[in-house]
């Protein structure tokens, strides 16, 4: 039985075929925009095309209008040498290097089958920064979960760790660092993004675009199969009998083997000089890929789509086009050099095909056996989609939430020396707070032999250059307490506490990738937040001074009509001239200083103590002080360029107490503490005042540094001294032997998971 | 002339760039080798470095053990060319049958990276002379299959011989039997080894720079010979 | 006692990179026409006593749970000795 | 076209981490009774053609030397069809 093709001929003999546009997502005015822009209803080819172009996903619908501003009220940077709109952003980090960076989310598909769900999550992201013509350096990878005793979490982190480690370990990346978080707003809808890094020299920079009358479209890398194309398979449904071909997988499975091959056969032809543009194939496969090259482009492209290598030989030329199969590239590459491409291909073993030519005409033509099955303008697919300025409303439930603020009289605060050790010892094996390493002890931290610093340390530092000794820094943060009490405070704490966790190993922030992970935007009160949490971050970022240069946004994170809490995770890179000069987080010997730089506050709304000892969530976010976290960034680049550190952690969740304690146990290395005058001892140990970190300094430093801080008006207050001996010491309230808290930390993640 | 010192890259070979900066800064002169060659043109010695060759389907070492190439290590080793396999290197020569034994499935089932104490149990051979018995050092270690297991009477055999090279000590990482890091055959010039020497060349990128000595001991061996 | 075998594949459409490399080699390692490779896995289980219908209930049950993933594969359950 | 199944499972004597994962999990998941559970791979392998002798004998060869590690797996090659 062969299905009759629905070429561009026949659509145009039946202009009035029944169509199933509304399966495919698309809303009526869409499927009627896209007759007007033809002229004629589409294909079921170009159908699938527009359809999974325009999706929310592909197209930014929703968010588009908002996202704007990142670039609108983008710093003045020199730093920036390729911008939003591109599969990475580039920053310049110096001597002729650049650096591109992005983080992407693979939330749904690690769901419904974790391992696969999470490993093709680094695999997309990879080829992201593959695809700007930089060898990928480092991975990372944000992670929030249900509750962590839940059953479903139990299910669900396993395989997303087992299925990041798999990929990216066979990939030889080494995974620098990420988050683990979890919080019951994410049963049902846990959050995997995963971030890459890449480097190269600004000469090796590539775009995804095609020019050059008769130049060759290559597809290479692994087969296409059925993988992902879930929805489309209703085009042919009705064409086949009831147990006609196998449904579908909605799954895609990863092969790091092919990617890793991928990558290094991707590395040659762009370093012999054999490429003209490149774009990975991720969402929307071969439709995104072809139209977004040529709408990059001369606007001109021919496809003879059934040269395609197929894996299953019943796909249909619409699935063909939609499916997600990972670890392909297309290339564009003039005729003269194809043979030496296909050259380096073998030596990789990587299969590679020509499938197409640019040509001019400005429509992307795409053939089947002899047959056109589509002719569109690319830009109508890849750019022009529609742009929607949802409705948002704050919600109503907004103010009795931010009322709601944990003051003494309604949460219970610890005030007996018993009560603060017993709250201490409470958070440090909370899951949210207790060490992380049964995650990332089965993450390969080492391979390329350029990690400086990684998990636990507050940054992953990646030494770029071996003979300079220059380095970036990288931080993904994101409370997302925070920004459900306020959306606009919280994008800007995120970014400020990735900012800082950055400014503390002494490099320089420099600029900014994000995720933002919402619910439904057609929920007035989440197009709300969405709304908040990007006007936030824009002017966060205008006001530090650093660039947005790329993200991803992932919507229709909720289950029925509840939705997760707004978390807008953001990534800040930054540049260290010389890696050596990096400040760790441990304290490293006896009798060095310990100072506290910043202001604390009463500020518990959204704190770690609130939702750990009372499960509660309400009140305002502490405040934001940008202006206080540059400063610190500043003088804390000074003070480690001019090795006055011996070691620097910010202070976050949890407050000043749980900081100290991370900073003891990462060497084993004890402290005394004094809790300053005129404060309470509770709010000065776990209050998350923002803006603040803490430093330990050698007795012969210590006049330098305090006058460089004096000097630029930084509060600064020395609060105890490093041991001698293995135990953390609160002067006149209670003492832990390191062991105990160390046994305490490293407990339960083991228990919940092992 | 500075000795050469050869490191294979195998499709899906991640740590050979490591190995040969180390190679580098223990003074001798890296060599790339490439899987697809039929022969080890003039290197003094060879290492299989760590990684996942061919994404370690199937077995680990398994495919990679057939490459071209190595069907001229093989002999060069039994005549005894020096060779170290690091990890995915030492799954590779124990497949190739040029070591005893068989790594296998971490006994906790999951990949560990860790920086390792090890005890070197063994200097008389090709790429531990520069160590003393007894020394303890501290190297990353990052696997899934790094459990050391070979029958009984084999394992008595090594243990007797003075083979085995390396123990795990403060921990045993993967369930090896008798905390086996690594082992040498009886001439003394091939070596496995499941941790990364290679990853602890300096205490900027490593835990230590203890791992150094692996690849002075080769080179030492070299310019004496 | 019993003795149960369960046998778990990736389903035909699902791709096996596995089952690819060992194509792959078997094909370079001189076995001529081998047009295809799947790697699947193999349990096998053995229980006290004989198997009562709720057992052997309960086992197809766990068999589709936790021994396969029936969003990317298949598996069947071959009873082999019950006593 | 022919089909032959490798079955390859560790030696009795090898400890089988991932068999005693999947034991303990039977057991917590209310399988009574079960004893022991070993986990092995299982390769379904296509051939076009029938197997001639030659054939036959180098699979033999590869499934002993590139299937399983004969240090530490038995095998067992079944010829499913041949035609
Ligand atoms: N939250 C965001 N902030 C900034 N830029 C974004 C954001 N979301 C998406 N973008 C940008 O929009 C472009 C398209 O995004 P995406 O479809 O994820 O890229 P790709 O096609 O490479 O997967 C990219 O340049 C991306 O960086
Ligand atoms: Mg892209």
């Amino acid at each position: 039985m062969t299905r009759p093709i629905d070429s561009v001929t026949h659509a145009a003999s039946d202009p009035d075929a029944d169509q199933p546009y509304a399966e495919l997502g698309l809303k009526t005015d869409e499927y009627a925009r896209i007759k007007e822009i033809l002229g004629r209803r589409p294909t079921s080819a170009e159908l699938a095309m527009y359809s999974v172009m325009w999706s929310e996903h592909c197209s930014y619908k929703s968010s588009k209008v908002h996202l704007r501003q990142f670039g609108d009220k983008a710093p003045k940077t020199d730093a920036l040498l390729v911008g939003i709109g591109e599969n990475a952003g580039v920053v310049d980090v110096g001597d002729g290097w650049a650096v591109t960076f992005k983080v992407e989310s693979h939330n749904h598909p690690s769901y419904v089958e974790p391992y696969q769900g999470a490993a093709t999550g680094i695999g997309g992201i990879v080829r992201d920064i593959i695809s700007m013509g930089a060898r990928p350096v480092a991975v990372m990878d944000p992670l929030r979960f249900g509750a962590a005793d839940a059953e479903d979490t139990r299910r669900v982190l396993p395989g997303v760790v087992a299925g990041i480690s798999g990929y990216g370990n066979c990939l030889g990346l080494p995974n620098i660092g990420g988050e683990i978080v979890f919080d019951p707003c994410y049963a049902g809808n846990p959050l995997v993004n995963a971030l890459c890094v890449g480097v190269m020299r600004h000469e090796d920079i590539h775009r995804a675009s095609a020019r050059g009358l008769g130049n060759l479209v290559i597809l290479y890398g692994a087969h296409t199969g059925g993988d992902g194309i879930g929805g489309v398979s209703v085009l042919a449904s009705e064409t086949f009998d009831a147990d006609g071909p196998a449904k579908r997988p909605s799954v895609q499975v990863g092969d790091p083997f092919m990617e890793k091959l991928l990558i290094e056969c991707t590395l040659e032809v762009l370093h012999e000089g054999l490429v003209e543009g490149i774009q990975d194939l991720g969402g929307a496969g071969i439709s995104c890929a072809t139209s977004e090259l040529a709408s990059n482009g001369d606007g001109g492209m021919h496809v003879w789509l059934d040269r395609v290598p197929l894996r299953d030989s019943t796909l249909s030329p619409e699935e063909i086009l939609m499916s997600e199969s990972q670890e392909r590239m297309c290339a564009i590459v003039s005729p003269a050099k194809v043979d030496r491409f296909m050259e380096i291909c073998r030596r990789w073993d990587v299969p590679a095909t020509v499938i197409g030519e640019v040509s001019t005409g400005g429509r992307l033509v795409i053939e089947w056996h002899g047959e056109t099955i589509v002719d569109v303008p690319p830009r109508t697919v890849a750019h022009d989609g529609p742009v929607y300025d949802r409705p948002m409303v704050r919600p109503a439930w907004q103010d009795a939430l931010v009322a709601d603020a944990p003051t003494p009289a309604r949460l219970a605060r610890p005030g007996t020396p018993e009560e603060l050790r017993a709250t201490l010892m409470q958070l440090v094996a909370s899951p949210n707070l207790a060490a992380k390493d049964w995650v990332t002890g089965q993450y390969d931290r080492y391979v390329l032999g350029n990690t400086v610093l990684a998990q636990p340390e507050d940054s992953g530092v990646i030494r770029i250059d071996e003979v300079t000794g220059l380095g970036v820094a990288l931080a993904t943060d994101c409370n997302a307490r925070f920004a459900k009490l306020d959306p606009y405070a919280g994008a800007q704490l995120a970014l400020a506490e990735a900012y800082r966790n950055v400014a503390v190993t002494g490099a320089v922030p420099l600029a900014v990738t994000n995720c933002l992970n919402f619910g439904s935007p057609e929920d007035p009160g989440v197009m709300w937040q969405f709304a908040e949490a990007v006007r936030g971050l824009a002017d966060g970022c205008l006001e530090l001074g650093v660039p947005v240069t790329g993200g991803n946004v992932s919507f229709y994170n909720q289950t029925a009509d509840v939705a997760i809490h707004p978390t807008p995770v953001v990534g800040v890179l930054g540049v260290i001239a010389d890696v050596a000069r990096r400040v760790p987080m441990g304290f490293a010997s006896a009798g060095d200083s310990i100072y506290l730089l910043g202001v604390t506050r009463d500020e518990f709304g959204g704190s770690e103590w609130a939702h750990e000892v009372h499960g509660h969530l309400g009140g305002q976010p502490p405040a934001v002080d940008l202006v206080g976290e540059k400063l610190l960034a500043e003088i804390l680049a000074t003070a480690a360029r001019e090795q006055l550190l011996i070691a620097a952690h910010d202070v976050s969740d949890g407050g000043v107490a749980i900081s100290v304690v991370e900073m003891a146990l990462r060497r084993n290395v004890g402290a005394q503490i004094a809790i300053p005058a005129g404060i309470d001892p509770f709010v000065f140990l776990f209050a998350e005042s923002t803006a603040r970190v803490l430093v330990a300094v050698a007795p012969d430093h210590e006049e330098r540094f305090t006058r460089l801080c004096a000097h630029r008006n930084l509060a600064i207050e020395r609060i105890g001294t490093t041991l001698a001996v293995s135990e953390l010491n609160v002067d006149a309230t209670f003492t832990v032997e390191l062991a105990e808290l160390r046994a305490a930390s490293a407990a339960t993640l083991p228990a919940l998971f092992g | 002339m500075t000795p050469r010192v050869g490191v294979i890259t195998f499709p899906g070979s991640l740590d050979d760039r490591d190995a040969l900066r180390a190679i580098d800064y223990a003074g001798a002169d890296p060599v790339a080798l490439w899987h697809g060659d039929d022969s080890l043109g003039a290197v003094d010695a060879v290492v299989l470095p760590g990684g996942f060759s061919y994404g370690d389907y199937l077995r680990c070492g398994a495919i990679a053990r057939f490459s071209p190439i190595m069907a001229a290590l093989i002999p060069a080793a039994k005549d005894g060319l020096p060779v170290l396999g690091i990890c995915n290197g030492f799954q590779v020569l124990c497949e190739a049958h040029l070591l005893p034994g068989a790594l296998t499935r971490n006994d906790h089932r999951h990949f560990v990276c860790r920086d390792q104490r090890l005890r070197i149990e063994s200097n008389t051979t090709a790429w531990t002379a520069d160590y003393q018995v007894g020394e303890e050092i501290l190297v990353p270690i990052k696997n899934g299959e790094g459990c050391y297991i070979a029958e009984e009477s084999v394992l008595d055999e090594l243990e007797r011989s003075g083979r085995v090279l390396a123990r795990y000590v403060g921990g045993n990482p993967n369930g090896s039997y008798r905390d086996i890091a690594g082992i040498t055959n009886e001439a003394g010039n091939i070596v496995g080894l499941m941790p990364h020497p290679e990853h602890a060349i300096d205490d900027l990128t490593g835990p230590s720079s203890d791992g150094l000595g692996f690849f002075t001991s080769i080179l030492h061996r070299l310019v004496s010979a | 006692m019993s003795r149960v075998v369960v046998e778990v594949m990736l389903k035909p459409e699902i791709l096996d990179p596995q089952g690819r490399a060992v194509e792959g080699a078997l094909d370079r390692l001189g076995l001529v026409g081998v047009t295809s490779v799947r790697q699947g896995k193999r349990f096998e289980i053995e229980l006290a006593g004989p198997l009562d219908a709720s057992r052997r209930e309960r086992l197809n049950e766990l068999a589709e749970t936790l021994l396969a993933n029936p969003v990317i594969e298949n598996f069947t359950v071959h009873v082999v000795e019950d006593a």
